[in-house]
């Protein structure tokens, strides 16, 4: 037996594991389930390491050098890799219940910076770029249902009034297009869910058993 | 009649200087062999200025210029203009690249902000150059602001001043009004159900983090929740998939029941930490429908893949479902599957209601007013696209 | 016990099994139903096919992890073979660590089969943390993100690189991705750079990505297997895709009756019951 | 220090980097460069908690003589096999290494099999449970079916009109009543990065003084 067949069944073994929490939870399923936290978590560990802070942080801060080019030991570039590979590392204090709080610097800066980017390209791509896209001129039935579509759905999500009169007509409009909305992505996720199986299935039969044409 | 001819080659005349705006482009790399030994005259009318764009840091200069009297007329062997840039005047410097026949401008994108620099412009035709023609000194602009983005700036500071403007109204006590979500009326009458019928109730806060923000709404709720089964002494089960959700669950559960006056009610066995992984959790839920038949199932909180085991053994088990999460996948199936289901954002708001927090009813009411400033901005929108008025579409623009 | 008692009351393994059968047999027994091309799925192809060849680099974010695997990595098969048959350069990346392993199979693969060149034709950068900061990182400069490939090669010693600065020398950056990381391209290349972008995403994620395609924010978006299958059919290279579509079409056939009879099971259940109680009344 | 200190710092760094997208400025844009590689190496160390989590977590499974103790050890070994392989095996993480390969053929079918499980789970719920007892149900349930036959082959053997069909409710319905969604969940997000921005919202720095 070749290698490549032994790993190919070591896969397919797994695979039929997890299937067999279909008939009832049992030992296989949990061991299969617990196997793979482990190894992920690791193989997480090893590409982050590998592939990014080796790269970006140790090599810069210990071997002066980055991206093929050398860098002066307390140089600019230098400080710009060990600063916040100093940070990073100081978000392990949570692990000393003493002085946890230190913790709560480099998760300051990370939690604002984060938000903070995100504000003005979420404004542009979710309010400013959609209110453009459906600004859109009242001369066929597609536009139309477009734009009475969107007013309804935003009214039905609107808490400040009560859905009465005019309103309340519009949140009707609103549900039946949030609806059929849900009745797409409802379609989708079915055709989603039942993709996996077939790849999972095909593996199964091609990769693994050689039955149905490769 | 004869004069029909002499129009149509006036007109096409005229139209061919256009013809390479509708032509394919010719690869660069294939380069028409000159039909004469004469070089191509030079442009004229160079010009050089600072480029802004939405990444405009000075690194963009334009060039414009008129065309070679050989480009599409004249000799007609112009190939293409080639750019060269150079920091000392009365020096050729080095390429920037090349704009092909027919072509007025070239984008310089490699400017270094604030230098000065002199572009030449050089016409080939394949084999010869023209004389040079140069421009300058030019520099590129850093600039302080982005007007692209003026609509994105007036747009979020609106947005900001109206969510900071009602925190602070509801941080003084003002009555601010939201209605009332008909998702609540339909927790209380399934909570209602399971007490006629001396059932419990099971309350499943979703498999999100504590930090989640439908993990706290779904822990307001469930405060609200927990002091009805309180007062009328009907069992809550309240099954967890995190251990930190599992404590701050006791906490709200205990405080109801504090707060009703039934402290010795609480019973702390019946908020159970289950698992950490998804389709575990699903079971161990699935066996206490199967167990201990509570008579109504209320899912509100994050969920993902497991919504789906949760309301089917529900529905089969017979029990009043309701849910709501802010998960749009898996919305459709509580939909189908359960008697009343919270919609997104009204997650949001019946938690909002019920906690009357300063910080979520701020983000509510700012998001309320927001919204009806954009219908009212798309409603402009369409009325003045009618009326021609471009200007303000163009407003909105950002790219 | 009257029928609908006992159809609401059949074991649901019965019905698993009914999955399974329906699922394999069309591996053996092949319907070979044509695939129907989408605008969506066309526009991003046009997008590729539009994209000059050993000139500037297509962008393709392999952002995928395991668990969507059957629906993602025909797409990113199908695009790289499209890419390579057309002589365009590709610089493939990932913004999940689980993508690392899965974006190198794909890309080496694909480019063993074709005889493309590591270097020349494509270049592998690898895994890089964070999400949106190096999405925004990459239109400043891609050196910034990745001082280097994947393997420790400088980018400067990497001749398809040479004057490949950042997003203005990118004609299209196509992102596969089963979580937010598509939307995080469209906030964070899309809107700040007006790059050009283009999503293959799971069927579940798809119908949410409609307004963004309406918007022009996505020149193409490819939704779930069925995506991949019909981008396999306009590359003439048919595959994994086109191959589930038999079993992907029995199934929710069979799922379609499913609803059907379990509604009039449940309705005439409902119905018997009311007049029931309207007679002991 | 302990709470004033790095609410000024998320404060700083949120302001600067909502401020930075309207200015071009190349001395503003310099810095705000090498802060998106800072924030990445922080974001790489954050990550990486998880894992010293984990291994906590089993630890004190393992110590304390938990009941299913027998799965923390298989959580431990396959991580430490991994971190083994990954980081001292020749040719560490080439393709076809040892450690590439328990990855692709470990971690990979695993983790891809696990949602293929609900593909049983939705057919048996479909039969069980998805009932049209509400107009909205309803509705729901024709676009579903609608939508299932016009995105495969099948669908369009039988009528032309199902793709059709199917591309209407995609491109005019779903697209409005998303769109909606999606300007709401916009306004959400903005308003709860402001919230942490400001120091309203400070659940991120959890308990304790």
């Amino acid at each position: 037996m070749s290698h490549h067949i032994i790993w190919t069944t070591i896969g397919a073994i797994l695979t039929l594991s997890i299937y067999s929490f279909l008939y009832k939870d049992n030992p296989f399923y949990k061991f299969a389930e617990h196997l793979v936290v482990g190894i992920s978590a690791g193989y997480y560990l090893v590409i982050y390491t590998f592939n990014f802070i080796v790269p970006n942080v140790a090599r810069p801060v210990f071997g002066l050098e980055l991206g093929g080019e050398a860098i002066r030991f307390a140089g600019l570039e230098w400080w710009m890799a060990l600063i916040p590979g100093l940070l990073g590392l100081l978000l392990y204090a949570r692990f000393f219940p003493k002085f946890a709080w230190v913790g709560r610097w480099p998760l300051g800066i990370y939690v604002g910076g984060y938000a903070g980017l995100g504000l003005s390209p979420v404004m542009q791509a979710r309010v400013l770029q959609q209110m453009e896209a459906n600004a859109l001129p009242l001369t066929s039935l597609t536009n139309i249902l477009l734009v009475v579509g969107l007013l309804g759905t935003l009214i039905y999500f609107f808490f400040s009034m009560r859905h009465k009169g005019v309103l309340g007509v519009f949140a009707r409009i609103g549900i039946v297009f949030l609806m059929v909305g849900f009745g797409a992505s409802f379609g989708y996720t079915v055709m989603s869910r039942i993709s996996l199986l077939i790849g999972r299935v095909d593996f199964l039969l091609s990769d693994w058993l050689h039955l149905a044409g490769g | 009649m004869d004069r029909f001819p002499r129009i149509l080659l006036i007109v096409l005349t005229l139209a061919l200087p256009a013809l390479p705006l509708f032509a394919q482009v010719p690869p660069p790399d294939i380069e028409i062999a000159a039909v004469d030994s004469v070089a191509p005259a030079p442009v004229t009318g160079l010009r050089a200025h600072d480029y802004v764009d939405n990444s405009d840091a000075g690194d963009k200069i334009e060039l414009t210029w008129e065309l070679s009297a050989d480009d599409a007329a004249g000799a007609s062997d112009v190939v293409r203009y080639e750019v060269f840039r150079s920091e000392i005047e009365d020096a050729p410097g080095d390429s920037v690249g090349f704009a092909l026949a027919g072509f007025e401008r070239f984008l310089d994108t490699t400017a270094e902000a604030g230098t000065p620099y002199y572009y030449t412009v050089l016409v080939s035709d394949g084999t010869l150059l023209s004389s040079p023609t140069t421009t300058g000194p030019v520099r590129g602009v850093s600039n302080f602001f982005q007007p692209s983005r003026t609509s994105v700036l007036v747009l979020a500071l609106v947005f900001f001043v109206l969510v900071l403007i009602f925190t602070r109204l509801a941080e003084r006590g003002a009555d601010l009004f939201v209605r009332r979500i008909p998702g609540l009326n339909a927790i209380e009458e399934a909570v209602g159900r399971a007490t006629e019928m001396g059932r419990p109730v099971l309350y499943v806060p979703g498999i999100g983090e504590i930090d989640n923000i439908m993990t706290i709404a779904s822990l307001n709720i469930l405060s609200h929740v927990a002091k009805i089964t309180a007062r009328y002494e009907t069992p809550l089960i309240v099954p967890t998939a995190r251990a930190v959700v599992m404590s701050a669950a006791e906490e709200v559960v205990k405080q109801a029941h504090a707060e009703v006056g039934q402290p010795d009610t609480y019973n702390p066995d019946n908020i159970r930490y289950l698992s950490d992984a998804q389709f575990a959790f699903a079971g161990a839920v699935n066996g206490i429908m199967l167990r201990e038949k509570p008579a109504a199932n209320l899912y509100l909180g994050a969920f993902w893949a497991e919504s789906l085991l949760l309301a089917e053994t529900g529905f089969e088990a017979g029990a009043i479902q309701v849910a709501g999460t802010a998960m749009v996948s898996q919305l459709p199936f509580f939909v189908t599957a359960c008697d009343y289901t919270l919609l997104g954002e009204e997650l949001y708001a019946a938690s909002a209601y019920l906690s009357k927090e300063p910080k979520l009813l701020g983000g509510l009411k700012g998001s309320d007013w927001m919204k009806i400033l954009i219908i009212a901005l798309m409603a402009l929108g369409i009325v003045l696209n009618r009326l021609n008025a471009s200007w303000f579409v163009e407003f909105f623009h950002t790219q | 016990m009257s029928w609908y008692d006992k159809l609401l009351q059949v074991d649901r393994r019965w019905i698993f099994l009914a999955i399974g059968v329906a699922v394999v047999v069309p591996f053996f027994v092949p319907l070979g139903l044509p695939v129907i091309v989408t605008e969506p799925v066309q526009g991003l192809y046009d997008a590729v096919e539009s994209i000059p060849p050993n000139d500037k680099p297509l962008l393709l974010s392999i952002d995928y992890a395991p668990a969507t695997l059957p629906e993602l990595e025909p797409m990113a098969l199908a695009i790289l073979r499209h890419a390579f048959r057309n002589d365009v350069n590709v610089i493939v990346m990932t913004l999940h660590p689980a993508g690392y392993g899965l974006a190198e199979r794909a890309v080496r693969g694909v480019a063993e089969e074709m005889e493309q060149v590591e270097g020349e034709d494509y270049v592998f950068m690898g895994f890089t943390p964070g999400v949106s900061a190096p999405i925004l990182g990459l239109g400043v400069a891609i050196r910034n993100v990745f001082p280097e490939d994947a393997y420790g090669t400088p980018l400067d010693e990497i001749p398809m690189m040479e004057g490949i600065r950042n997003y203005d020398d990118i004609p299209l950056a196509i992102t596969l991705a089963g979580w937010s990381a598509a939307e995080a391209w469209i906030y964070f290349a899309r809107e700040p750079y007006g790059q050009q972008v283009g999503a293959g995403v799971t069927a579940v994620m798809a119908t949410d990505y409609y307004p963004y395609l309406d918007a022009g924010q996505l020149q193409g978006l490819l939704g779930g297997m069925r995506g991949a299958a019909e981008y396999e059919v306009l590359i003439e290279r048919e595959a994994k895709g086109v191959k589930g579509m038999d079993s992907q079409s029995v199934i929710h056939l069979l799922i379609i009756v499913l609803i059907v009879l379990g509604n009039v099971a449940y309705f005439a259940q409902r119905s018997a019951r009311r007049k029931m109680a309207l007679e002991d009344a | 220090m302990r709470r004033q200190l790095p609410l000024t710092l998320c404060f700083i760094a949120g302001v600067f980097m909502a401020v930075q997208y309207f200015i071009p400025h190349w001395r503003v844009q310099d810095v705000y460069d090498r802060f998106l590689t800072w924030l990445q190496i922080i974001f790489a160390f954050a990550f990486l908690l998880g894992t010293v989590s984990l291994v906590k977590v089993h630890y004190h499974k393992i110590r304390n003589r938990a009941a299913d103790r027998g799965f923390s050890w298989v959580v431990l070994a396959g991580l430490g096999s991994m971190i083994g392989l990954g980081f001292f095996a020749p040719g560490h993480n080439d393709p076809g290494s040892p450690f590439d390969m328990m990855f692709q053929n470990v971690q990979v079918p695993i983790e891809a099999t696990m949602f293929s499980l609900l593909a049983f789970y939705i057919a048996s719920a479909a039969f069980r449970a998805f009932r049209a007892r509400t107009l909205e149900a309803t509705l729901l349930l024709i676009a579903a079916c609608i939508v299932m036959l016009g995105r495969v082959p099948i669908g369009d053997l039988i009528s032309e009109r199902i793709p059709e069909a199917t591309r209407w409710i995609l491109t005019v319905p779903n697209l409005a009543a998303k769109r909606g969604i999606m300007i709401g969940v916009g306004l959400g997000m903005m308003a709860t990065a402001l919230k942490i921005v400001l120091g309203i919202e400070r659940a991120w720095m959890g308990g304790g003084d």
